[in-house]
Protein backbone atom coordinates (compact mmCIF):
# COMPACT_ATOMS: atom_id res chain seq x y z
CA UNK A 1 0.00 0.00 0.00
CA UNK A 2 2.80 2.54 1.05
CA UNK A 3 4.51 1.43 -2.03
CA UNK A 4 1.75 2.23 -4.36
CA UNK A 5 0.85 5.52 -2.06
CA UNK A 6 4.69 6.86 -2.83
CA UNK A 7 5.03 6.10 -6.75
CA UNK A 8 1.95 8.14 -7.04
CA UNK A 9 3.86 11.15 -5.34
CA UNK A 10 7.03 10.71 -7.07
CA UNK A 11 4.54 10.81 -10.36
CA UNK A 12 2.93 14.01 -9.31
CA UNK A 13 5.71 15.59 -8.53
CA UNK A 14 7.79 14.73 -11.66
CA UNK A 15 4.76 15.90 -13.68
CA UNK A 16 4.76 19.13 -11.81
CA UNK A 17 8.31 19.68 -12.70
CA UNK A 18 8.38 18.77 -16.82
CA UNK A 19 5.32 19.95 -17.53
CA UNK A 20 5.25 18.11 -20.55
CA UNK A 21 3.20 14.67 -21.68
CA UNK A 22 5.19 13.37 -24.60
CA UNK A 23 4.86 9.57 -24.30
CA UNK A 24 8.67 8.84 -23.89
CA UNK A 25 9.02 11.37 -20.68
CA UNK A 26 5.76 10.32 -19.02
CA UNK A 27 7.08 6.66 -19.39
CA UNK A 28 10.65 7.35 -18.31
CA UNK A 29 8.86 9.12 -15.38
CA UNK A 30 6.75 6.59 -14.45
CA UNK A 31 9.68 3.80 -14.42
CA UNK A 32 11.81 6.20 -12.08
CA UNK A 33 8.97 6.90 -9.78
CA UNK A 34 8.43 2.87 -9.45
CA UNK A 35 12.59 2.63 -8.58
CA UNK A 36 12.24 5.67 -6.11
CA UNK A 37 8.96 4.09 -4.17
CA UNK A 38 10.22 0.44 -4.55
CA UNK A 39 13.98 1.58 -2.69
CA UNK A 40 12.21 3.93 -0.43
CA UNK A 41 8.54 3.59 0.50
CA UNK A 42 8.90 2.57 3.77
CA UNK A 43 10.59 5.94 4.73
CA UNK A 44 7.68 8.19 3.97
CA UNK A 45 4.54 6.62 5.73
CA UNK A 46 6.23 3.58 7.82
CA UNK A 47 3.94 0.14 7.80
CA UNK A 48 0.09 1.80 9.31
CA UNK A 49 -2.82 0.63 7.24
CA UNK A 50 -4.11 2.96 4.57
CA UNK A 51 -7.94 4.32 6.86
CA UNK A 52 -5.34 5.38 9.41
CA UNK A 53 -3.04 7.34 7.69
CA UNK A 54 -6.26 9.05 5.85
CA UNK A 55 -7.79 9.58 8.99
CA UNK A 56 -5.03 10.99 10.61
CA UNK A 57 -3.99 13.55 7.32
CA UNK A 58 -7.66 14.78 7.88
CA UNK A 59 -6.95 15.37 11.58
CA UNK A 60 -4.16 16.86 10.61
CA UNK A 61 -5.53 19.37 8.11
CA UNK A 62 -8.09 20.54 10.59
CA UNK A 63 -5.08 21.53 13.02
CA UNK A 64 -3.33 23.43 9.94
CA UNK A 65 -5.65 26.71 10.80
CA UNK A 66 -4.89 26.49 14.77
CA UNK A 67 -1.05 26.13 13.98
CA UNK A 68 -0.98 29.21 12.01
CA UNK A 69 -2.79 31.13 14.27
CA UNK A 70 -0.35 29.83 16.81
CA UNK A 71 2.92 30.78 14.36
CA UNK A 72 1.13 34.23 13.96
CA UNK A 73 1.03 34.99 17.50
CA UNK A 74 4.58 33.64 17.85
CA UNK A 75 6.31 35.95 15.44
CA UNK A 76 4.29 39.25 16.54
CA UNK A 77 5.90 38.34 20.33
CA UNK A 78 9.25 37.66 19.10
CA UNK A 79 9.23 40.48 17.10
CA UNK A 80 8.06 42.41 20.43
CA UNK A 81 11.30 40.92 22.80
CA UNK A 82 13.81 41.34 19.02
CA UNK A 83 12.90 45.30 18.79
CA UNK A 84 12.29 46.20 22.10
CA UNK A 85 15.43 48.12 23.77
CA UNK A 86 16.04 46.28 26.70
CA UNK A 87 15.65 42.72 25.11
CA UNK A 88 12.97 41.23 28.09
CA UNK A 89 13.56 37.70 27.39
CA UNK A 90 14.84 35.22 30.50
CA UNK A 91 15.59 31.65 29.13
CA UNK A 92 15.33 28.33 30.37
CA UNK A 93 15.26 24.66 30.01
CA UNK A 94 12.69 22.43 30.54
CA UNK A 95 12.03 18.74 30.32
CA UNK A 96 8.58 17.09 29.90
CA UNK A 97 7.01 13.50 29.03
CA UNK A 98 4.67 13.61 25.97
CA UNK A 99 2.48 11.06 25.64
CA UNK A 100 2.87 10.21 22.27
CA UNK A 101 3.68 7.03 20.20
CA UNK A 102 4.24 7.57 16.61
CA UNK A 103 7.66 8.57 14.97
CA UNK A 104 5.26 11.13 12.93
CA UNK A 105 3.36 12.48 16.18
CA UNK A 106 6.47 13.24 17.77
CA UNK A 107 8.30 15.20 14.90
CA UNK A 108 5.82 16.90 14.45
CA UNK A 109 5.31 18.21 17.87
CA UNK A 110 8.85 18.94 17.92
CA UNK A 111 8.65 20.68 15.00
CA UNK A 112 5.07 22.86 16.46
CA UNK A 113 6.88 23.61 19.89
CA UNK A 114 9.60 25.28 17.60
CA UNK A 115 7.11 27.10 15.19
CA UNK A 116 4.63 28.55 18.66
CA UNK A 117 5.75 31.09 20.99
CA UNK A 118 8.54 31.75 23.03
CA UNK A 119 9.91 27.77 22.63
CA UNK A 120 12.22 25.82 20.66
CA UNK A 121 12.56 22.22 20.43
CA UNK A 122 16.36 20.62 22.28
CA UNK A 123 15.89 17.23 22.01
CA UNK A 124 13.14 14.67 21.14
CA UNK A 125 13.31 11.28 21.62
CA UNK A 126 11.57 8.57 20.55
CA UNK A 127 10.17 7.57 23.72
CA UNK A 128 8.54 11.43 24.06
CA UNK A 129 9.96 12.60 26.29
CA UNK A 130 11.48 16.20 25.44
CA UNK A 131 13.51 19.38 26.50
CA UNK A 132 12.65 22.30 25.45
CA UNK A 133 14.10 25.90 25.19
CA UNK A 134 12.11 28.29 26.21
CA UNK A 135 12.59 32.66 25.92
CA UNK A 136 10.18 33.65 28.93
CA UNK A 137 9.71 31.37 32.02
CA UNK A 138 6.89 29.73 32.21
CA UNK A 139 5.44 28.81 28.56
CA UNK A 140 4.27 25.52 27.92
CA UNK A 141 3.14 23.05 25.46
CA UNK A 142 0.27 20.65 26.45
CA UNK A 143 -2.09 22.53 25.08
CA UNK A 144 -0.44 21.27 21.64
CA UNK A 145 0.36 18.39 22.96
CA UNK A 146 -2.97 16.99 23.44
CA UNK A 147 -4.25 18.38 20.17
CA UNK A 148 -1.57 16.45 18.00
CA UNK A 149 -2.56 13.25 20.27
CA UNK A 150 -5.95 13.88 18.76
CA UNK A 151 -4.74 13.26 15.27
CA UNK A 152 -2.46 10.43 16.29
CA UNK A 153 -5.08 8.53 17.82
CA UNK A 154 -8.61 9.79 16.30
CA UNK A 155 -10.31 10.62 19.59
CA UNK B 1 -4.43 49.43 -9.24
CA UNK B 2 -5.43 46.24 -9.13
CA UNK B 3 -6.91 44.54 -5.83
CA UNK B 4 -4.98 41.62 -5.96
CA UNK B 5 -1.72 43.54 -6.91
CA UNK B 6 -2.12 45.53 -4.04
CA UNK B 7 -2.42 42.28 -1.70
CA UNK B 8 0.28 40.97 -2.73
CA UNK B 9 2.03 43.77 -1.78
CA UNK B 10 0.98 43.97 1.22
CA UNK B 11 1.73 39.93 2.31
CA UNK B 12 5.08 40.71 0.66
CA UNK B 13 5.89 43.80 2.74
CA UNK B 14 5.05 41.76 5.83
CA UNK B 15 6.97 39.24 4.98
CA UNK B 16 10.16 41.49 4.45
CA UNK B 17 9.22 43.07 7.75
CA UNK B 18 9.60 39.51 9.23
CA UNK B 19 12.73 38.71 7.59
CA UNK B 20 14.81 41.84 8.83
CA UNK B 21 13.07 41.08 11.84
CA UNK B 22 14.85 37.83 12.18
CA UNK B 23 18.17 38.82 10.91
CA UNK B 24 18.03 41.79 13.54
CA UNK B 25 16.84 39.16 16.09
CA UNK B 26 19.95 36.41 14.90
CA UNK B 27 22.41 39.82 15.20
CA UNK B 28 21.28 41.06 18.95
CA UNK B 29 20.42 37.52 20.85
CA UNK B 30 22.75 36.79 23.39
CA UNK B 31 23.79 33.47 23.04
CA UNK B 32 23.19 30.25 20.63
CA UNK B 33 19.49 29.01 21.95
CA UNK B 34 18.34 32.37 21.63
CA UNK B 35 19.61 33.04 17.76
CA UNK B 36 16.95 30.03 17.21
CA UNK B 37 14.14 31.52 18.10
CA UNK B 38 13.98 34.02 15.42
CA UNK B 39 15.74 31.83 13.00
CA UNK B 40 13.04 29.03 13.50
CA UNK B 41 10.30 31.19 13.82
CA UNK B 42 10.45 34.30 11.96
CA UNK B 43 12.01 33.12 9.25
CA UNK B 44 9.86 30.64 8.57
CA UNK B 45 7.04 32.72 8.18
CA UNK B 46 8.79 35.95 6.61
CA UNK B 47 9.52 33.01 3.77
CA UNK B 48 6.32 32.33 3.45
CA UNK B 49 4.33 35.16 3.41
CA UNK B 50 6.71 36.39 0.29
CA UNK B 51 6.31 33.62 -1.29
CA UNK B 52 2.06 33.93 -0.71
CA UNK B 53 2.31 37.31 -2.25
CA UNK B 54 3.73 35.48 -5.14
CA UNK B 55 1.14 33.06 -5.33
CA UNK B 56 -1.53 35.98 -4.80
CA UNK B 57 0.36 37.70 -7.53
CA UNK B 58 -0.03 34.85 -10.02
CA UNK B 59 -2.60 33.53 -10.06
CA UNK B 60 -3.04 29.60 -9.60
CA UNK B 61 -1.46 27.28 -12.49
CA UNK B 62 1.60 25.14 -12.62
CA UNK B 63 4.13 27.72 -11.37
CA UNK B 64 2.02 28.65 -8.03
CA UNK B 65 2.28 25.02 -7.52
CA UNK B 66 5.62 25.07 -7.32
CA UNK B 67 5.81 28.06 -5.66
CA UNK B 68 3.32 26.28 -2.30
CA UNK B 69 5.11 23.42 -2.51
CA UNK B 70 8.77 25.46 -2.06
CA UNK B 71 6.67 27.24 0.65
CA UNK B 72 5.88 24.32 2.40
CA UNK B 73 8.92 22.38 2.10
CA UNK B 74 10.70 25.24 3.94
CA UNK B 75 7.90 25.05 6.38
CA UNK B 76 8.90 21.54 7.39
CA UNK B 77 12.31 21.70 7.07
CA UNK B 78 13.21 25.23 8.68
CA UNK B 79 11.95 23.82 12.14
CA UNK B 80 13.69 20.20 11.45
CA UNK B 81 17.00 22.22 10.84
CA UNK B 82 16.94 24.62 13.48
CA UNK B 83 15.44 21.25 15.85
CA UNK B 84 19.20 19.36 14.41
CA UNK B 85 20.98 22.35 14.92
CA UNK B 86 19.73 23.13 18.68
CA UNK B 87 19.99 19.15 19.39
CA UNK B 88 23.53 19.10 18.04
CA UNK B 89 24.71 22.09 20.62
CA UNK B 90 22.88 20.14 22.87
CA UNK B 91 24.08 17.01 22.38
CA UNK B 92 27.95 18.43 22.42
CA UNK B 93 27.22 20.75 25.66
CA UNK B 94 27.00 24.09 24.76
CA UNK B 95 25.34 25.82 28.22
CA UNK B 96 21.75 27.94 27.46
CA UNK B 97 22.83 31.97 28.37
CA UNK B 98 21.07 32.83 31.91
CA UNK B 99 19.54 36.03 32.26
CA UNK B 100 21.97 38.27 33.95
CA UNK B 101 25.14 36.81 32.27
CA UNK B 102 27.51 38.40 30.07
CA UNK B 103 26.82 37.88 26.25
CA UNK B 104 28.47 35.92 24.10
CA UNK C 1 7.87 45.72 -6.25
CA UNK C 2 9.94 42.67 -6.46
CA UNK C 3 12.95 44.58 -6.72
CA UNK C 4 12.62 46.15 -3.40
CA UNK C 5 11.43 43.17 -2.02
CA UNK C 6 14.67 41.20 -3.69
CA UNK C 7 16.56 44.34 -2.60
CA UNK C 8 14.92 43.59 1.24
CA UNK C 9 15.64 39.93 1.32
CA UNK C 10 19.39 40.30 -0.17
CA UNK C 11 19.82 43.25 2.50
CA UNK C 12 18.83 40.91 5.22
CA UNK C 13 21.13 37.97 4.07
CA UNK C 14 24.17 40.31 4.25
CA UNK C 15 23.08 41.24 8.48
CA UNK C 16 23.17 37.74 8.65
CA UNK C 17 26.37 37.23 7.19
CA UNK C 18 28.25 39.60 9.75
CA UNK C 19 26.62 36.45 12.04
CA UNK C 20 27.94 33.84 9.79
CA UNK C 21 31.49 35.41 10.13
CA UNK C 22 31.59 36.53 13.60
CA UNK C 23 30.67 33.04 14.97
CA UNK C 24 31.71 32.75 18.05
CA UNK C 25 30.56 28.99 17.92
CA UNK C 26 30.49 26.69 14.87
CA UNK C 27 26.63 26.49 15.63
CA UNK C 28 26.24 30.14 15.17
CA UNK C 29 27.25 30.01 11.89
CA UNK C 30 25.78 26.91 10.79
CA UNK C 31 22.46 28.62 11.85
CA UNK C 32 23.56 31.60 10.00
CA UNK C 33 24.22 30.07 6.76
CA UNK C 34 20.77 28.38 6.53
CA UNK C 35 19.30 31.12 7.42
CA UNK C 36 21.10 32.64 4.33
CA UNK C 37 20.39 29.74 2.56
CA UNK C 38 16.42 29.89 2.78
CA UNK C 39 16.42 34.20 2.19
CA UNK C 40 18.15 32.25 -0.95
CA UNK C 41 15.74 30.84 -2.07
CA UNK C 42 12.96 33.49 -1.74
CA UNK C 43 15.36 35.61 -3.37
CA UNK C 44 15.59 33.49 -6.12
CA UNK C 45 11.43 33.04 -6.68
CA UNK C 46 11.67 36.71 -6.39
CA UNK C 47 14.03 37.81 -9.40
CA UNK C 48 12.36 34.74 -11.11
CA UNK C 49 9.19 37.66 -11.02
CA UNK C 50 11.77 40.39 -11.34
CA UNK C 51 12.91 39.29 -14.85
CA UNK C 52 9.67 38.02 -15.61
CA UNK C 53 11.41 34.44 -15.90
CA UNK C 54 9.63 32.28 -13.71
CA UNK C 55 11.21 28.68 -14.63
CA UNK C 56 14.22 30.02 -12.25
CA UNK C 57 11.42 28.32 -10.00
CA UNK C 58 13.25 24.91 -10.38
CA UNK C 59 16.44 26.27 -9.66
CA UNK C 60 14.95 27.48 -6.14
CA UNK C 61 12.90 24.38 -5.33
CA UNK C 62 16.58 22.45 -5.72
CA UNK C 63 17.86 25.05 -3.50
CA UNK C 64 15.22 24.34 -0.77
CA UNK C 65 16.44 21.19 -0.78
CA UNK C 66 20.12 21.30 -0.92
CA UNK C 67 19.83 24.03 2.05
CA UNK C 68 18.52 20.89 3.99
CA UNK C 69 20.80 18.15 3.31
CA UNK C 70 23.94 20.71 3.39
CA UNK C 71 22.81 21.58 7.00
CA UNK C 72 22.17 17.96 8.24
CA UNK C 73 25.31 17.15 6.72
CA UNK C 74 27.41 19.72 8.83
CA UNK C 75 25.71 18.49 11.76
CA UNK C 76 26.21 14.71 10.89
CA UNK C 77 29.87 15.12 10.71
CA UNK C 78 29.55 17.38 14.14
CA UNK C 79 27.94 15.00 16.10
CA UNK C 80 30.22 11.97 14.62
CA UNK C 81 33.53 13.53 13.83
CA UNK C 82 32.80 11.79 10.44
CA UNK C 83 30.68 11.39 7.40
CA UNK C 84 30.63 7.62 6.52
CA UNK D 1 18.22 50.80 -11.36
CA UNK D 2 17.09 48.59 -8.37
CA UNK D 3 18.44 45.09 -10.49
CA UNK D 4 22.22 47.37 -9.94
CA UNK D 5 21.72 47.95 -6.70
CA UNK D 6 20.68 43.84 -5.76
CA UNK D 7 23.84 43.52 -8.52
CA UNK D 8 26.14 45.42 -6.26
CA UNK D 9 24.70 43.72 -2.35
CA UNK D 10 25.49 40.32 -4.00
CA UNK D 11 28.87 41.17 -4.88
CA UNK D 12 29.39 42.88 -1.89
CA UNK D 13 28.54 39.85 0.37
CA UNK D 14 30.63 37.72 -2.31
CA UNK D 15 33.98 40.00 -1.47
CA UNK D 16 33.43 40.05 2.23
CA UNK D 17 32.62 36.06 2.09
CA UNK D 18 35.54 35.32 0.21
CA UNK D 19 38.00 37.87 2.79
CA UNK D 20 36.51 36.24 5.58
CA UNK D 21 37.32 32.56 4.47
CA UNK D 22 40.90 33.06 3.56
CA UNK D 23 41.29 34.88 6.85
CA UNK D 24 39.94 32.09 9.45
CA UNK D 25 41.78 29.92 11.14
CA UNK D 26 39.22 27.63 11.88
CA UNK D 27 38.89 25.65 8.39
CA UNK D 28 35.52 23.93 9.64
CA UNK D 29 33.66 27.78 10.07
CA UNK D 30 36.01 28.73 6.90
CA UNK D 31 33.83 25.79 4.94
CA UNK D 32 30.94 26.93 6.49
CA UNK D 33 31.22 30.55 5.05
CA UNK D 34 32.28 28.87 1.69
CA UNK D 35 28.99 27.57 1.90
CA UNK D 36 27.43 30.85 1.96
CA UNK D 37 29.68 31.94 -0.96
CA UNK D 38 28.41 29.23 -3.47
CA UNK D 39 24.54 29.96 -2.06
CA UNK D 40 25.30 33.69 -3.44
CA UNK D 41 27.45 33.15 -6.30
CA UNK D 42 24.49 30.75 -7.33
CA UNK D 43 22.11 33.76 -7.34
CA UNK D 44 24.36 35.94 -9.08
CA UNK D 45 24.59 33.35 -12.22
CA UNK D 46 20.74 32.82 -12.04
CA UNK D 47 20.44 37.30 -12.29
CA UNK D 48 22.64 36.21 -15.58
CA UNK D 49 20.31 34.33 -17.02
CA UNK D 50 22.65 31.02 -16.41
CA UNK D 51 19.47 28.51 -15.09
CA UNK D 52 21.66 25.64 -16.00
CA UNK D 53 25.36 26.82 -14.36
CA UNK D 54 23.16 28.26 -11.15
CA UNK D 55 22.13 24.63 -11.24
CA UNK D 56 25.23 22.86 -10.59
CA UNK D 57 26.90 25.68 -8.65
CA UNK D 58 23.93 25.28 -6.34
CA UNK D 59 24.91 21.26 -6.12
CA UNK D 60 28.07 21.42 -6.38
CA UNK D 61 29.22 24.78 -4.96
CA UNK D 62 26.80 24.22 -1.73
CA UNK D 63 26.45 20.22 -1.57
CA UNK D 64 28.83 17.92 -2.64
CA UNK D 65 31.86 20.33 -2.25
CA UNK D 66 31.18 21.00 1.06
CA UNK D 67 30.27 17.59 2.41
CA UNK D 68 33.79 16.45 0.36
CA UNK D 69 35.99 19.62 2.11
CA UNK D 70 33.70 17.74 5.56
CA UNK D 71 35.21 14.60 4.93
CA UNK D 72 38.41 15.59 4.25
CA UNK D 73 38.07 17.65 7.53
CA UNK D 74 36.91 14.26 9.41
CA UNK D 75 40.40 12.84 8.37
CA UNK D 76 42.78 15.47 9.29
CA UNK D 77 42.60 17.98 11.47
CA UNK D 78 40.30 21.05 12.28
CA UNK D 79 42.32 23.72 12.57
CA UNK D 80 45.11 25.43 10.33
CA UNK D 81 48.69 24.41 11.93
CA UNK D 82 49.06 26.00 15.51
CA UNK D 83 45.22 26.94 15.44
CA UNK D 84 44.32 25.67 18.93
CA UNK D 85 47.45 26.70 21.14
CA UNK D 86 47.75 30.49 19.44
CA UNK D 87 44.56 32.09 19.05
CA UNK D 88 45.68 34.68 16.80
CA UNK D 89 49.53 35.58 15.42
CA UNK D 90 50.17 39.15 14.80
CA UNK D 91 50.72 39.87 11.39
CA UNK D 92 53.76 41.42 10.57
CA UNK D 93 53.60 44.84 9.88
CA UNK D 94 56.45 46.70 7.86
CA UNK D 95 57.74 47.87 4.97
CA UNK D 96 59.89 45.52 2.43
CA UNK D 97 60.37 46.24 -0.81
CA UNK D 98 59.13 42.70 -2.58
CA UNK D 99 56.48 43.57 -1.59
CA UNK D 100 56.18 46.66 -3.15
CA UNK D 101 56.83 44.46 -6.55
CA UNK D 102 54.12 42.09 -5.76
CA UNK D 103 51.92 45.11 -5.61
CA UNK D 104 53.25 46.44 -9.12
CA UNK D 105 52.87 43.19 -10.59
CA UNK D 106 49.05 42.92 -9.03
CA UNK D 107 48.10 46.43 -10.25
CA UNK D 108 50.10 46.10 -13.55
CA UNK D 109 47.39 42.66 -14.22
CA UNK D 110 44.43 44.24 -12.95
CA UNK D 111 45.13 47.30 -15.30
CA UNK D 112 45.46 45.23 -18.61
CA UNK D 113 42.44 42.91 -17.72
CA UNK D 114 40.13 45.91 -17.18
CA UNK D 115 41.40 47.90 -20.19
CA UNK D 116 40.98 44.31 -22.49
CA UNK D 117 37.53 44.15 -21.14
CA UNK D 118 36.34 47.65 -22.53
CA UNK D 119 36.66 46.02 -26.35
CA UNK D 120 34.44 43.03 -25.35
CA UNK D 121 31.01 43.32 -27.08
CA UNK D 122 28.18 44.82 -24.24
CA UNK D 123 26.55 42.12 -22.03
CA UNK D 124 24.02 41.13 -23.83
CA UNK D 125 24.55 42.56 -27.23
CA UNK D 126 22.75 40.62 -30.18
CA UNK D 127 25.02 41.87 -32.68
CA UNK D 128 27.89 40.11 -30.74
CA UNK D 129 30.09 37.55 -32.17
CA UNK D 130 28.87 35.07 -30.07
CA UNK D 131 25.17 35.55 -30.87
CA UNK D 132 25.69 35.42 -34.49
CA UNK D 133 27.37 32.23 -35.44
CA UNK D 134 25.44 28.89 -34.47
CA UNK D 135 23.34 30.81 -31.82
CA UNK D 136 20.51 31.53 -34.47
CA UNK D 137 21.15 28.03 -36.28
CA UNK D 138 20.63 26.51 -32.46
CA UNK D 139 17.16 28.78 -31.61
CA UNK D 140 15.53 28.10 -34.84
CA UNK D 141 15.98 24.47 -35.70
CA UNK D 142 16.80 22.88 -32.23
CA UNK D 143 13.30 21.91 -31.47
CA UNK D 144 12.45 20.43 -35.41
CA UNK D 145 15.68 18.52 -35.22
CA UNK D 146 15.95 17.34 -31.50
CA UNK D 147 12.36 17.61 -29.93
CA UNK D 148 14.10 18.80 -26.98
CA UNK D 149 11.90 22.21 -25.28
CA UNK D 150 14.37 23.47 -23.12
CA UNK D 151 17.34 24.98 -25.92
CA UNK D 152 20.38 24.34 -23.09
CA UNK D 153 19.43 20.94 -22.96
CA UNK D 154 19.01 20.32 -26.68
CA UNK D 155 22.40 21.94 -27.59
CA UNK D 156 24.50 20.23 -24.35
CA UNK D 157 22.80 16.87 -24.74
CA UNK D 158 22.32 16.41 -28.04
CA UNK D 159 24.50 18.53 -30.59
CA UNK D 160 27.44 18.13 -28.37
CA UNK D 161 25.70 14.87 -26.50
CA UNK D 162 29.88 13.40 -27.04
CA UNK D 163 31.25 15.74 -25.00
CA UNK D 164 28.26 15.91 -22.92
CA UNK D 165 29.38 11.59 -22.10
CA UNK D 166 32.81 12.17 -21.69
CA UNK D 167 31.90 15.01 -19.02
CA UNK D 168 29.56 12.67 -17.46
CA UNK D 169 32.25 9.83 -17.72
CA UNK D 170 34.32 12.01 -15.72
CA UNK D 171 31.97 13.06 -13.05
CA UNK D 172 31.08 9.23 -12.84
CA UNK D 173 34.50 8.30 -12.13
CA UNK D 174 35.44 11.27 -9.38
CA UNK D 175 31.96 10.10 -7.93
CA UNK D 176 33.75 6.19 -8.06
CA UNK D 177 36.89 7.64 -6.66
CA UNK D 178 34.71 9.59 -3.66
CA UNK D 179 33.25 6.07 -2.74
CA UNK D 180 36.03 4.11 -2.60
CA UNK D 181 38.12 6.72 -0.56
CA UNK D 182 35.58 7.35 1.64
CA UNK D 183 34.42 3.52 2.37
CA UNK D 184 34.83 3.13 5.74
CA UNK D 185 37.43 -0.09 5.99
CA UNK D 186 36.51 -2.72 8.64
CA UNK D 187 39.53 -3.64 11.27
Amino acid sequence: MSFVLTAIIMFAFWLLLSGEFTPILLGSGIVSSLLVAYISHDLLFGNARFGVLAGRFWRFLLYLPWLFKEIVVANFDLVYRTLHPKMPIDPEVRNFQADLNTDMGISMLANSITLTPGTVTMEAKSDGSFTVHSLVRGSDAEDMERRIKRIERGA
Amino acid sequence: MDLRVVLAGLFMAAGCFFLIVAAIGILRFPDFYTRMHPAGKADTLGQALIIAGLIIYWGINLVSVKLLIIALFIMVANPTAAYALANAAYASGVKPWKKGEERK
Amino acid sequence: MFTAAALVVAFAAVLVLYRAIKGPRVYDRLLAVNVIGTKTVVLLALIGFMYERPYFLDVALVYALINFIATIAFLKYRELGRLD
Amino acid sequence: MGGIILDIVLLFFLVVCALAAVRMRDLLSATVVLGAYSLIMAVIWTVLNAVDVAFTEASVGAGITSVLLLATLSRTRRGEAGFEDAPRRRVVTGFRPGNLVLLLVAVFTFATLVYGSTDLPDFGDPEAPIHTHVAPRYIESAYKETGVINLVTAVLASYRGYDTLGEATVIFTAGLAVIVLLRRTRE
